[in-house]
């Protein structure tokens, strides 16, 4: 298989402000999904991570852009068109308590998805056939079948994200959107939560886009990254490539700053000055340029474009630390 | 910042007109109460009906009875009384103002200062003996009907002891205006301040109570302990300077309704001739320019209240401007 | 600070978020109490005409000027000469402390007060009860509307709720009442009397909606971008079973503790307006009537309008205590509030 | 006072929170001294009562129905049991808190200049532009751009990485010999948290202050602490040099640990080594070894509650080194 399963060109997302003043939350971001592959996006708050897996998954408004899935344009559809669609492409959310209405118990927040989208022959499901898709699910995210007549709050944090997998999965998508899934875990819970994604990958040949600022989560689980800063994706590539020789100066300060488990003698390291700027008033020419180690005076007047580099990736920088061929 | 201030005086004015197009048809157009009926009196002859509707322009539509009614209150401010023959009604409101204004600020001022000692108190009390005294009372202050209140303060100053040395000082029922004795004003008014008072103390001192207990759950709260500051200067400085900020916009609106007749019920009992009562007398005769004249009359005072309390917002809280 | 016990998903049976509240209410001592005083104050009101016809023997609805009662064997004149020499004439019989004959004393008709109490605390706890009830609805369908559409339903609704709000809640509800109440209602084919309870009902909860739905439109429109609600929508849920599903059972809990609260509100109301004679009509009565029965007694006969202020302190008190435990036991920071 | 005592020193601190008609105990038996100029690190997961033991030392702690028992010496002076009357001369002066949000650690309504100036004023007789001035330095110290501006502004005018450095100067306004951080960077984006670590790091030559780090994030430690105390279950599992901690682990809980963490460097792990299930809440914590039910290595030893005995320079609460079965070094331990 080689057809893309997502692909999105010129994504951009605009907030009015009350003063007048627009945030450019995206800025003509564009990016393709395979079948089978995981795409970490990584980046600081702020700078629309989250943003773009709500509109790719069409949560959120876009401004303008296209959104091809699975080779139909979903960029228009309205919320009633969108709908059918759903089937396909799911979302985790970070706050594993809040994404679970507090009122419902366990069982009835899995089985929502069953309830309101009919099976493949058009009918509605029968309550048996829920029934034991929810033993399947509860089975497949390592929950006991006990927990469905319990509520959300009754739950560990890493139980209540296996809740939200399986109520994710319980209309086998292709597509899954994990925003920040693991980061509000405690570490031995994150790793269970980290391997139960693998697992259920390579299970039922899942799409993962995977939201995280914490590097080596999205290392342990991506095929690809998207490094965002401002709106705007700085490098994308493959996981191993970007890692260990980062093309575009955040994606280094940003591996260079993750403090690592592990005595280094001599710890001094290359900071960045500074906080990400307002996405209100972004700096001008390169982004990056007001806190780059490498800026020099063009950075602050013209925008680099993404542009390719020999090992397939692209990275917008006028001055990338991988040789240009 | 000027577009801010243009929108806000757009609304403000909107609002206004909503005020006295909503009491313009309540009066008007509400089916079966025709105010024909009612001036000419029950069982008026149909001739007296006719001559009633005519004279007092009931028969032409009604955009144009609002738009004159609209015009001889603000343009020409000669809206006259339809009971009380010829009497303009401006003048009228002018003079119940003071008498109305010196109640609501007096009952104002004894309500904010109860009110803040009483949350503040049982707030640094917390879960005592003193905390839940407060809170009971507060919620008794809350459950007493103010007519009735007053009817009782009546019936103890004014009669039961009245010929005592407690309260041998309470004038008779009726204001006294401050120009004539500031001191007999004061004698006049002390009672209705307190009634009055009696029910906001305990709403505001259970608001400001609640605020204080939710921000001393606060991570500036404990900043401010970890900083080495007193339990005192910690709850008053950073707890009840921060939780003004809600207790100063209810005082506007609660304010603002008062100065607008809405402390009526203590008007009645206590017999003083504020805009309240008038408005009152004004509604049980159906004396629609009245009417008129003294809603939008409180109208003006809510709305402008609700302006004022935006501004004191901005210099309590920093966040509003610039948000 | 916040300190987490660690609650046990492993044992004990899975308990919803009603009845966690139910527990923590059944808990909390003065909340049970208040509620215990209602029922019986409720009950002993239902229990009125009973109490006229078989305790009192008297018929609380007719003028008993002239009439007499006989108190420890011995026949006393309802209309009694004034023991006080400062008033002339005659004033009625004060309170006997005696259930079967005038209990509380008579009114300025010679009416039993006692028993006007109770026939009056029926009406006064009827309408307040069904207003706060009515409000409920509209402020529930309100601040839904207004909170879950938003755009132009929003706009139009938040500024007719603004104009309410910037009347004084009992002017509004006395222009209301002197409206209606001067010759009843005619709405098409329909005609309510001006003595029928609906008209304060009515305009009782009308002018207390602003109050109520204010705090629910808040509380939706927080919903509505609550993560759970983008998560339905992530699901392919349809837009009316978010707001079936997710919203109004969230809801629910804010509009059960206005409920005692309105309750409150509706019942000073009431006996506001009835107080202005423009509630209940006569020969009808409310605690509100009766403390305007007593008004002009309050010198001589004190218990007239004494009375019925008590039996509203304590109906109110008892609705704030109760408002308040639902508020703690539903874990809900949210206050209603009125005007005077 | 002698040189050689540590500047705080907790002996079997516990703490316990009455709810429901039962003691929960939050902390129990912990132990370990701060010495001067040290950076000690108390790291755990939610719920390990790595907080709570700061606050506990701090005396901010002033719940219904708490129980705070054992020593916890500073300067020689009891800290539990003190009056807070006496707890507010130490408090911003001598003991001073930094905490996890910046943003909402502030007062909003006042500027940050202001609170700075306030606890200052608080502890010393100086005027309020003597302290203003001070206000200013310690701002640039901080390296806070263009200081006098900055103290003219409210906090949520301000990035979360100056609130935090302004919430640092703020404690080191009067010098004191102890800063407890908890949780300082955990608010803030990755490589905001690289300069704030930094600046703490750098605090005991420049201000010769120690700091008591509270964290979660095994990484933040490895690069701040020189001593490291690790958290279980509101006990004490493993405390000791962070370098030994890192390079060979003596409590298996503090190795599954590291090893769950997902590495950024070296291969790839086909699955992360996790530990299964989750810690147990403070009333279900088992009455031997709290890690047991989870552990790799549980034997029945572990059925009776394990003493911190010394393993080389650590001190570990288990069975294994004593049995003469430690565990193994750790492969990157220290590259």
């Amino acid at each position: 298989m080689n057809t893309t399963l997502l692909h999105a060109e010129g994504l951009r997302k605009e907030y009015k402000l009350p003063r007048g003043q627009t945030l450019r939350a995206l800025d003509n971001i564009s990016l393709e999904i395979m079948p089978g592959e995981v795409l970490g996006l990584v980046g600081e708050s702020g700078c629309g991570k989250s943003t773009l897996g709500r509109c790719l998954l069409r949560l959120t408004e876009l401004s303008s852009g296209t959104i091809t899935f699975d080779g139909c344009d979903i960029s228009s559809l309205n919320e009633r068109a969108m709908r059918p669609l759903r089937r396909q492409m799911q979302m985790v959310f970070q706050d594993s308590y809040a994404s679970l209405n507090p009122r419902r118990r366990i069982g009835d927040l899995i089985a929502e998805p069953l309830r309101v989208h009919p099976d493949n022959n058009g009918k509605k499901r029968s309550s048996s056939t829920i029934e034991a898709r929810l033993a399947e699910l509860t089975e497949l995210v390592g929950l006991s079948t006990s927990a469905l007549s319990r509520y959300p709050h009754e739950f560990s944090g890493g139980q209540r994200q296996r809740i939200n997998i399986a109520r994710a999965l319980a209309l086998s998508p292709q597509l899954i959107v994990a925003d920040e899934p693991v980061s509000a875990l405690d570490v031995s819970i994150q790793a269970q939560i980290i391997n139960l994604f693998t697992d259920l990958k390579e299970r039922l040949g899942l799409t993962y886009i995977f939201i995280a600022h914490d590097l080596a989560v999205v290392r342990q689980i991506s095929t690809r990254v998207a490094v965002m800063y401002l709106g705007a994706i700085v490098e994308q590539g493959e996981t191993d490539a970007i890692l260990h020789t980062p093309a575009h100066p955040y994606t280094a300060a940003l591996i260079a700053a993750v403090p690592e488990p592990v005595i280094r003698k001599n710890a001094s390291r290359t900071l960045l000055r500074g906080d990400v700027p307002s996405p209100v008033s972004p700096p001008s020419g390169c982004r990056f340029h007001t806190r780059c180690p490498k800026a020099q005076a063009d950075c602050a007047i013209v925008v680099p474009d993404l542009r390719p580099l020999p090992d397939g990736r692209v990275v917008a920088c006028h001055f990338p630390l991988v040789n240009d061929p | 910042m000027l577009t801010a201030l243009l929108r806000r005086l757009a609304q403000t004015l909107f609002v206004l007109f909503g005020i006295s197009v909503l009491v313009f048809l309540v009066f008007f157009a509400t089916p079966g109460a025709d105010p024909t009926a009612r001036i000419a009196g029950k069982n008026a002859s149909p001739e007296t009906m006719e001559k009633v509707r005519h004279e007092y322009g009931f028969d032409r539509p009604l955009p144009v009875q609002y738009a004159t009614m609209m015009k001889k209150l603000f343009i020409t401010r000669d809206l006259t009384s339809y009971v009380d023959r010829g009497e303009p009604v401006v003048p009228e409101i002018v003079m119940a103002a003071p008498v109305t204004l010196s109640l609501a600020a007096g009952g104002a001022a004894i309500w904010v200062i109860a009110s803040v000692t009483m949350g503040t108190v049982a707030a640094a009390f917390r879960g005592t003996l003193i905390d839940r005294g407060l809170m009971i009372l507060g919620l008794i202050g809350i459950s007493l009907p103010v007519f009735w209140l007053g009817q009782v303060a009546n019936l103890v100053t004014q009669a039961r002891y009245h010929d005592t040395w407690m309260f041998s000082w309470v004038p008779g029922l009726g204001y006294i205006p401050f120009s004539e004795s500031p001191t007999g004003w004061f004698r006049a008014l002390i009672i209705p301040w307190i009634v009055l008072a009696v029910l906001f103390t305990g709403i505001y001192g259970r608001v400001l109570r609640a605020d204080l207990v939710a921000a001393s759950g606060e991570d500036f709260m404990r900043t401010a302990r970890a900083k080495g500051l007193s339990p005192a200067r910690v709850l008053l400085v950073h707890g009840l300077r921060t939780s003004m900020i809600t207790f100063v916009s209810l005082f506007g609106l609660d304010f603002a309704q008062l100065i607008g007749g809405g402390a009526l019920l203590t008007e009645v009992v206590f017999g003083l001739q504020g805009v309240g009562r008038l408005t009152y007398q004004a509604l049980s005769n159906l004396d629609l320019p009245l009417i008129m004249a003294s809603v939008m009359y409180s109208a003006v005072f809510v709305v402008l209240a609700n302006a004022v309390v935006d501004v004191i917002y901005v210099f309590l809280d920093p966040r509003v401007r610039d948000a | 600070m916040v300190i987490k016990t660690g609650s046990s998903a492993v044992s004990g049976v899975a308990a919803g978020p009603w009845r966690t509240a139910g527990q923590a209410l059944v808990r909390n001592r003065p909340a049970m109490s208040a509620l215990a005083i209602l029922l019986l104050v409720t009950f002993a009101c239902i229990m009125a005409p009973f109490y006229a016809h078989d305790i009192a023997h008297t018929d609380p609805f007719t003028s008993n000027v002239a009439g007499s009662f006989s108190l420890n064997g011995q026949n006393v004149d309802i209309m009694q000469p004034n023991d006080n020499p400062l008033h002339l004439g005659l004033s009625p019989a004060g309170p006997t402390w005696h259930p079967s004959a005038y209990f509380l004393g008579a009114d300025s008709q010679g009416r039993d007060v006692a028993a006007r109490l109770l026939y009056g605390g029926r009406n006064s706890l009827l309408i307040s009860f069904s207003a706060a009830l009515l409000c409920i609805g509209m402020a529930a369908l309100v601040g839904v509307l207004s909170g879950f559409f938003g755009g132009v339903v929003d706009m139009v609704l938040s500024r007719l709720m603004d104009i309410m709000w910037a009347v004084p809640v009992y002017l509004f509800a006395i222009s209301l009442s002197i409206v209606t109440i001067s010759q009843g209602l005619k709405i098409g084919p329909f005609t309510v009397e001006s003595d029928n309870l609906l008209i304060p009902i009515v305009i009782i909860a009308l002018v207390y909606v602003p109050y109520a739905a204010r705090p629910v439109r808040g509380r939706v429109m927080t919903l509505r971008n609550a993560e759970f609600v983008m998560a339905a929508r992530s699901l392919g849920v349809p837009r009316w079973r978010i707001l079936l599903v997710d919203i109004l059972p969230n809801i629910s809990a804010t509009l059960v503790v206005l409920a005692p609260l309105l309750t409150a509100l509706a019942l000073l109301a009431e006996s506001a307006l009835s107080f202005l004679s423009i509630g209940v009509q006569a020969p009808a009565a409310s605690w509100g009537t009766i403390i305007q029965d007593g008004e002009g007694l309050i010198y001589t006969r004190p218990m007239v309008a004494i009375a019925p202020g008590l039996a509203i302190v304590t109906v109110v008190l008892t609705l704030n205590i109760l408002g308040d435990g639902l508020r703690d036991a539903l874990d809900i920071r949210e206050t209603s509030r009125k005007g005077s | 006072m002698p040189d050689d005592l540590p500047l705080l020193e907790v002996r079997d601190l516990s703490v316990s929170f009455r709810s429901r008609g039962r003691d929960v105990p939050i902390v129990e038996n912990v132990s370990f001294s701060v010495d001067r100029q040290e950076i000690l690190g108390i790291v755990g997961e939610s719920g390990s009562g790595k907080s709570v033991t700061a606050m506990a030392i701090m005396g901010l702690i002033d719940a219904p129905g708490v129980k705070i028992t054992g020593s916890a010496l500073f300067r020689g002076q009891e800290l539990v049991g003190l009056s807070q009357r006496s707890f507010r001369h130490l408090r911003g002066r001598e003991i001073s808190m930094i905490f996890q949000d910046p943003m909402t650690a502030f007062t909003p309504v006042y500027t940050i200049g202001w609170q700075i100036d306030e606890q200052i004023r608080v502890h010393e007789a100086i005027s309020r532009t003597g302290a203003r001035a001070r206000t200013v330095q310690l701002l640039g110290d901080m390296g806070v751009p263009d200081p006098e501006r900055t103290a003219n502004r409210y906090p949520h005018q301000l990035s979360g990485g100056l609130r935090q450095r302004a919430m640092i100067a703020m404690a080191l306004s009067c010098n004191p010999s102890l800063l407890i951080a908890d949780e300082p960077t955990t608010a803030l984006d990755v490589t905001v948290q690289a300069q704030i670590l930094d600046l703490l790091r750098n605090l005991r030559h420049n201000y010769g202050s120690s700091v008591l780090l509270i964290t979660h994030d095994m990484g933040v430690v490895a690069e701040t602490c020189d001593r490291v105390m690790v958290l279980y279950s509101g006990r004490v599992a493993e405390r000791g040099p962070a370098e030994a901690v890192f390079r060979q682990p003596g409590h298996p809980y503090t190795g599954a640990l590291l090893d769950s963490i997902p590495p950024l460097t070296g291969p790839r792990p086909e699955r992360l080594p996790s530990i299964a299930g989750a810690p147990p809440p403070p009333l279900e914590r088992p009455s031997g070894c709290a890690f047991a039910p989870r552990c790799h290595y549980v034997h029945e030893s572990c059925m009776i509650l394990p003493s911190l005995i010394a393993y080389g320079t650590q001190d570990v609460a288990c069975v294994l080194p004593a049995e003469g079965h430690p565990l193994p070094p750790r492969a990157a331990g220290a590259a």
